[in-house]
């Protein structure tokens, strides 16, 4: 099923980028987190995908007989969702006192650290 | 919101969730779960406290400042880094206290277990540092310059 | 380090076996530098009478030097290492070349130190002041000395920052700023040149020292980058010393207080481009291209200089445009790359250095005292400043060639120059003695226009200047008459021996003060009679000469600076709006299309394979991957917030699934009690915002916004595919499934990983998370929620 | 035990990170304990330089499991140089900024946010692996966007947006290269990628993954043409961050940068480095114009940051020994003298009232010895020489020179007089200038508390030392460029043994 979901992964990248293109910084934040979920799944994918066991030991055992999926990957991905949380949550954090504090979520209104038609030499 | 369903589940549901999230801290090196989903347990817990009752009674749940609570998390994560300068290993090496606890039964206490713990310590502190922020009442808390 | 050590050290045996380990030169060079770090001190100490003991440092330099006039022409070599690893040293050369200009450093420092120390009596700033001067000095004199091409730049560009730093002394002038800054791009511009220049010609020579470069003979000039070097260190010694079109800043430098004019830019600085020519014609000299580049600007700025000389009416500008007359004599002596012209440019940089530091202080002296330099206002001041009249007009006999005067000598062998030029250049003979005439013309001006006739209002209220600010003028003109009468005080000690620096081969100098009356004698005293015909005419009809010549002649250069100078603002202006217009969507356009663009490219690069295996699929994985693409697409257009909440809800367990079917239990949870979060936290976030769609509409130009997801899109699916085609190395999976149990004591192989075989990733992840709360409730501004 | 030494600057920064957290309430102790884990951190720098300048590179395999199956701390000397560089930076701007913050920023956690960032720094020079790198990044990236927005001001809350947005794609692109590169070569640690990378057969895959690393730390760094977020915040926070900021954030982008394409992807040098050189050129053209086009002391400073990483890139653009030198001898160089530029803004904008040039002035007047203060940084940014400055190009422009890349040398010279025209434009308009609103507007410089004037005066001195005494940095950044070039003895040192 590699193929399939590396069109997934593209599709979700080309929707995120979308999103992330868009003068409303709500829906940049949403591409972000589209984006997130489409790269986790690119290095899940990239470790390739298995439909063998989790890469649990049984707990009488002291290896796993056979194939089983490749935790590397998992604990990357892992990591990178909570990271990714902890950004997103901030992000949208400052999406709401942007709110509060320029009056807009809307990225082209806000003219406050680079003023329009400033540039003078 | 003040649903009285609300408040009597949370009532019922918050100490369980509580201790499901020990339990998975506790089990997570062998099974799934661990630190992190743990905390992440019990965070729900407290944030749907905190919607019940409101963010105050969270707070309570949680005796610490969340941000403080999460420092608490860093310094025990921090802290399990370090006894293998003791024994002269390198930086992070996992140390292995396995107490007989007689019957056969074996306690293993371990620096990846404390590690773990701080783990927890850390997403429960952080985690509900920025729910209950939100949470909160947004006319009241405008510290920032206008 | 392969390239860096000089082979070219070998090349010339006879070099080495000259260098002394000594620390003298040394000495010279940096004792000016500590007198200008305890300048400010010594002025607080003692005020404007710290002038006497910095002046010491100067005296002491000239003394020693003089001392040293034998030994010049074998030259001294010294070396002391700075910083090996680039070659780089402080070397320094003693040669007939580097003593002349060393002496006229020194010995014009003392009498300017002391001038200033009168002039600038009581200015609050006098400490700053002597800072800079004292510094400029021995950058100088690191300028003459220096035998490394780096050692050279440094102290180069140290001039330059001297100068723009007493340039703009009087800062609170906007003129004085401007000028300022004009002196320093300018000569920035040459000095990058420079540096580019001599770095080509270094590594193309194989040593850094300039006396292997120079020493080695022409044979930089069959090299095929020999014409960038010679263009570019060129650059640097015509910006420097003022030739056209780069002249412009020189005038403007006259903003300086009167002793920096007088000593920067007249009498050492400006001549740093003259003697760095002078210095790398062994070398780079002898070619039709030096040939016609130096005749040719140095002529035409000699020219220039001098018609603009006599159009101006403030005292100090005339004298910087006969400087600027002078340098332009001074390469153009320099073109030919022969002895006579070599003989001539040495005798004449030591006559104009006298002449013109002792009028540059005699017209200080004047304006000091009378209140104005402008020429149409002063009249009549001999009798109440005898003293400076005398060493004006003493000066003036050199600048205009008379007899007796040092001039005279030099204009015997500039003569001589031009006949020896003769033959190539009949025309560059008209433009000399044309320059000769107005220069007698603008002598007779400066000496008796100020001083004679009736005493004007500004007179009136004169007296002569104290005896601190006489005493250079008068030391400096006397000189210009002892040489005159006696050449041969200097003639061989200092003339001869730069020359032989000059050349690369021994000079000698004969001079007779009157040959014969033959027809270059009667050339002479016809030009003299035409300068004084013109001053006739000058007295009378300058006024209307300003009037009728300045707007079509006047500094085209210096308006071209202006010009330049906008240009530079528009341009940056220009290009800051199209990369920075402070639109983040736009931002974010260009960053994704760049980053596209570059990979898509870089695919292209080499052997690509994609693995478009199929094995079919199970009908609920099939259905997951549906429910997560539609879900993605309906984020995308959703215009309702409750309709895109759901959707990224949707999605994120979409992943979950796709998750817990491939193997990933863990990962499975995670990411559905994250997603859960996250929704719950957009949720709180988005009731707080009323009133916002989350609408599209404005998301234009669509179809290029459109393409650039579309082709990122496109791009991450084949990196993927190309990825999976490559066979994967299980090293690392198979080795953390074996020893998970046995050695790290955990069944959850992922779990281990997280806390023991990569805990340290996990340990950064949970700093993310405690550092992401802080960064939030800093964001909100709660901070000091935190003490409940 | 000496890789302690290389795990002691992360461990004193996370133990500051958190004991400053648990201090919150207490005032007092909280700046106690935050600057005196700035100078342990100080300390522990310094104690690594000494170790791996003493006995080599320092390997250490964290929870001792071998590389690469756990995470590699290796410290070379470019790496120990650039941790000691942001220890002296952090410290000087923590130190700066006890008088500058407020309550009010205390309290947003400044302390603490402060040492994370310094922690993500010191991780990022120290570690050993791609994933574990990002990480590093990811703390220092969290912790830049909390203290970026320290304060509230509009501007600030605008620029943190800009900020925010163009760092998480950034991070995002940092991300799916770590995974493309680990799907085709199975690990993560930097040694092993080293020595399994040419082996990969998919080589344009490879290329395009090694191009995608190259954008996200770019990004990081503000190359050219994704430098937006940096001119359009750095401006905006309090000094003391910007001033760390300026220091040390667009230099662990480029530390990456000269990691990945020095030890990392070698594979493709006419492309990769080709197009690393003409990034370089048109970011200096560009950031020095950028900076032409503002009147704002710290916008201006902002533009430079971006034309002086095109220098650095530039060193690892040629790929030379000696271009490679110059590159690290760029970034020591510069990190002091951008971090001091700041602070003396800051002050500057404490004597006079405004960063905007046209309404301030006369402090060459009032304060002489911040004329004196400010022109040792500022000549020695434009490349004047004898100060740091000066050596660095004038090391970039001989490689160029003799690697024969006219246009870049060109471009690096040109760069260096425009910024000649930005530094004389502050120089005199804040400066020489006299204050617009006459004598007395521009206070003298005893106004400023010493706690400012001390890290100015430090680095400053620094700047000299560097200038007048170069040698022994050029041995220094020399034996950093030849291990850089090396990667054999990299990997060895690493994977020891192991095939």
């Amino acid at each position: 099923m590699e193929v399939p979901l590396a069109l997934l992964i593209g599709l979700l990248t080309g929707v995120a980028t979308w999103l992330m293109l868009s003068r409303n910084l709500i829906r940049l934040l949403l591409g972000f987190a589209v984006l997130g979920n489409a790269v986790n799944l690119l290095i899940f994918t990239a470790g390739r995908l298995t439909r063998d066991v989790p890469p649990l030991v049984p707990l009488d055992a002291e290896a796993i007989e056979g194939a089983f999926a490749n935790p590397l990957p998992q604990a990357l991905v892992l990591t990178a969702i909570v990271i990714g949380f902890g950004l997103l949550a901030f992000a949208l954090v400052l999406a709401w006192q942007a709110y509060v504090r320029l009056g807009t979520i809307r990225t082209d209104e806000m003219r406050e650290a680079e003023p329009p038609g400033e540039v003078k030499p | 919101m003040n649903s009285l369903i609300l408040r009597a589940a949370t009532r019922v549901l918050a100490p369980m969730m509580l201790m499901l999230s020990l339990f998975l801290l506790w089990r997570g090196h062998n099974l799934p779960g661990g630190g992190f989903i743990g905390g992440l347990v019990a965070t729900s817990a407290i944030a749907l406290q905190g919607i019940a009752f409101g963010p105050e009674v969270a707070r309570r749940t949680l005796v610490l400042p969340p941000a403080v609570l999460a420092g608490v998390g860093l310094v025990v994560a921090v802290i399990a880094t370090l006894p293998a300068g003791l024994v002269e290993l390198p930086f992070f090496t996992g140390l292995w206290l396995k107490l007989d606890l007689g019957d056969g039964a074996i306690l293993p206490l371990s620096t990846p277990l404390l590690f773990d713990i701080g783990v927890f310590l850390v997403v429960i502190g952080g985690v509900c540092a920025i729910l209950l922020a939100l949470e909160e009442d947004p006319e009241t808390d405008q510290a920032g310059e206008p | 380090m392969p390239g860096l050590s000089g082979e070219g050290h070998a090349a010339d045996e006879g070099l080495e076996g000259r260098f002394r380990s000594g620390r003298a030169v040394l000495t010279v060079v940096l004792a000016p530098f500590v007198a200008a770090g305890a300048a400010p001190l010594l002025v607080r100490l003692l005020g404007h009478r710290a002038s006497f003991v910095l002046a010491l440092v100067p005296a002491a330099s000239f003394l020693w030097l003089v001392a040293r006039t034998d030994e010049a022409t074998p030259g001294i070599l010294e070396s002391t290492p700075w910083v090996p690893g680039l070659d780089v040293a402080l070397d320094f050369s003693l040669d007939g070349l580097s003593l002349i200009f060393s002496l006229l450093i020194s010995g014009i420092g003392t009498l300017i130190v002391v001038y200033a120390g009168g002039y600038l009596k009581g200015h609050p700033m006098l400490g700053r002041f002597f800072l800079f001067l004292m510094m400029f000095m021995g950058a100088m004199q690191g300028v003459v000395l220096a035998d490394n091409v780096v050692s050279l730049f440094v102290f180069w560009e140290l001039t330059s920052l001297a100068s723009y730093l007493l340039v703009g002394f009087e800062s609170s002038k906007p003129a004085a700023r401007r000028a300022a800054l004009q002196a320093l791009l300018i000569t920035g511009t040459g000095g990058l040149a420079l540096l580019a220049g001599l770095l080509m010609l270094a590594n193309a020579g194989g040593s850094w020292r300039i006396s292997d470069l120079t020493g080695a003979g022409s044979w930089i000039q069959d090299d095929p980058l020999y014409l960038p070097i010679l263009i570019l260190v060129v650059l640097g010694c015509f910006t420097k010393s003022a030739q056209w079109p780069f002249h412009s800043w020189l005038p403007g430098a006259m903003q300086a207080p009167t002793p920096v004019s007088a000593y920067l830019h007249s009498a050492t600085m400006v001549k740093a481009g003259v003697y760095l020519l002078a210095r790398l014609d062994p070398a780079l000299g002898g070619s039709p291209e030096w040939l016609w580049i130096l005749t040719g600007i140095g002529g035409l700025t000699m020219l220039m200089g001098v018609v603009f000389a006599l159009l101006e009416t403030d005292l100090k500008l005339v004298l910087a445009w006969t400087t600027v007359s002078a340098l332009g004599t001074l390469v153009f002596l320099l073109g030919p790359t022969h002895e006579p012209g070599a003989k001539a440019a040495m005798a004449f940089l030591l006559v104009h250095a006298l002449y013109k530091g002792a009028l540059f202080m005699a017209a200080g002296n004047v304006d000091h005292e009378a209140g104005t330099r402008d020429l149409t206002k002063l009249g009549g001041l001999m009798r109440v400043m005898p003293v400076t009249f005398a060493t004006a007009a003493l000066a003036c006999v050199s600048m205009a060639g008379l007899p007796l005067g040092l001039g005279w000598v030099a204009k015997e062998l500039i003569g001589a120059a031009k006949i020896a030029l003769e033959d190539e250049f009949g025309i560059t003979v008209i433009a000399a003695t044309l320059t000769n005439l107005m220069l007698f013309c603008v002598a007779a001006i400066v000496a008796i226009v100020p001083f004679t006739g009736k005493p004007t209002e500004p007179a009136e209220h004169a007296h002569e200047a104290p005896w601190s600010m006489l005493a250079g003028p008068v030391v400096l003109s006397s000189l210009g008459l002892v040489f005159g009468m006696a050449p041969n005080l200097v003639a061989d000690s200092l003339i001869a021996a730069a020359t032989t620096a000059v050349m690369g081969r021994k000079a000698t100098l004969d001079i007779v003060l009157f040959k014969a009356v033959d027809w270059k004698f009667l050339l002479t005293l016809a030009t003299f009679a035409a300068g004084a015909v013109l001053f006739a005419f000058w007295r009378r009809s300058a006024a209307r000469w300003r009037a009728a010549l300045n707007p079509t002649l006047d500094r085209g250069p210096d308006r071209g600076y202006d010009h330049a100078m906008a240009g530079l603002a528009a341009l940056a202006t220009w290009q800051t709006r199209i990369w920075q217009p402070g639109l983040l969507h736009r931002y974010m356009a260009a960053s994704f299309a760049v980053v596209t663009l570059a990979v898509a490219a870089s695919l292209a690069r080499g052997d690509v394979r994609f693995n478009l295996s199929f094995d079919g699929g199970r009908l609920i994985e099939w259905a997951v991957f549906a429910v997560t693409a539609a879900a993605g697409l309906v984020a995308a257009f959703a215009t309702t917030r409750l309709l895109a909440v759901t959707a990224l809800g949707m999605l994120g367990l979409g992943v979950a699934m796709i998750f817990m079917l491939f193997g990933a239990p863990d990962l499975a949870i995670t990411q559905f009690m994250v997603e859960t979060l996250v929704v719950v936290i957009l949720a709180l976030v988005l009731i707080r915002l009323p009133g916002f769609r989350l609408s599209s509409r404005s998301d234009r130009p669509r179809w290029l916004y459109g393409s650039i997801s579309v082709g990122t899109g496109a791009i991450v699916t084949l990196l993927l595919l190309g990825v999976l085609a490559e066979p994967f190395d299980p090293r690392l999976s198979e080795w953390f499934g074996a020893t998970a149990v046995p050695d790290a004591f955990g069944h959850n192989i992922v779990n281990v990983i997280l806390v023991d075989f990569r805990a340290l990733d996990t340990l950064g992840e949970i700093i993310v998370v405690f550092a992401a709360a802080l960064s939030a409730l800093a964001a909100i501004g709660i901070g000091a929620r935190a003490r409940r | 035990m000496s890789g302690w030494y290389a795990a002691a600057p992360l461990i004193v920064a996370m133990t500051t990170a958190a004991a400053t957290t648990l201090a919150h309430a207490m005032p007092r102790t909280q700046r106690a304990l935050s600057l005196a884990g700035a100078f342990a951190l100080l300390a522990a720098s310094i104690a690594l330089m000494d170790a791996v300048w003493r006995g080599g590179m320092i390997v250490v395999q964290s929870s001792n499991w071998d590389a690469p199956f756990g995470i590699t701390l290796a410290v070379d000397t470019f790496g120990a140089v650039m941790t000691l560089i942001a220890a002296i930076t952090g410290a000087a701007c923590l130190i700066f900024a006890i008088p500058e913050i407020e309550e009010r920023h205390r309290r947003a956690w400044f302390h603490p946010l402060s040492h994370v960032l310094l922690l993500g720094v010191c991780g990022a020079f120290i570690t050993g692996d791609l994933f574990n790198l990002y990480v590093w990044f990811e703390v220092m990236l969290i912790a830049s966007f909390g203290l970026m927005t320290i304060g509230g001001t509009k501007a600030q809350t605008d620029g943190a947006v800009k900020y925010v947005a163009l760092n998480l794609v950034a991070t995002l692109l940092f991300l799916l290269a770590v995974g493309l590169i680990y799907g085709m070569t199975g690990t993560l640690n930097y040694a092993d990628l080293s020595r399994t990378i040419p082996n990969v057969g998919n080589t344009g895959v490879l290329t395009a993954s090694a191009m995608l690393l190259m954008a996200a730390f770019g990004m990081k760094a503000a190359v050219f043409p994704l430098f937006f977020w940096l001119p359009a915040a750095y401006h905006t926070p309090l000094v003391s961050v910007s001033a760390v900021f300026a220091g040390l954030l667009t230099k662990v982008g480029v530390y990456a940068l000269m990691r990945a394409f020095t030890l990392l992807f070698t594979h493709d040098v006419g492309w990769t480095h080709e197009i690393l050189l003409w990034v370089s050129g048109l970011t200096m053209i560009t950031g020095v114009l950028g900076a032409a086009a503002q009147s704002e002391m710290r916008r201006i400073l902002s533009w430079h940051i971006i034309s002086q990483i095109g220098y650095m890139v530039m060193g690892l653009a040629l790929y030379t020994p000696l271009a490679i030198v110059g590159s690290v001898f760029y970034l020591v160089h510069h990190i002091i003298v951008k971090a001091n530029l700041f602070l003396i803004a800051g002050v500057a904008a404490r004597l006079t009232g405004s960063m905007e040039l046209k309404k301030i002035g006369g402090l060459y007047q009032s304060a002489p010895l911040l004329g004196v203060l400010f022109f040792i940084p500022a000549f020695s940014l434009a490349g004047f020489p004898p100060l740091s400055g000066f050596w660095a190009k004038l090391i970039l422009v001989r490689a160029a020179l003799e690697g024969r890349e006219w246009w870049i040398a060109a471009a690096a010279l040109v760069t260096g007089l425009l910024t000649i025209y930005s530094m004389t434009k502050i120089w005199g308009e804040a400066f020489w200038k006299p204050h617009p609103e006459g004598g007395e507007a521009a206070a003298p410089l005893a106004a400023a508390p010493a706690a400012m004037l001390a890290p100015i005066v430090t680095l400053a001195a620094m700047t000299i030392v560097i200038g007048l005494f170069a040698q022994p940095f050029w041995i220094v950044a020399e034996r950093a460029a030849a291990e850089m070039l090396d990667p054999t003895v990299y990997a060895a040192a690493v994977l020891g043994g192991l095939p």
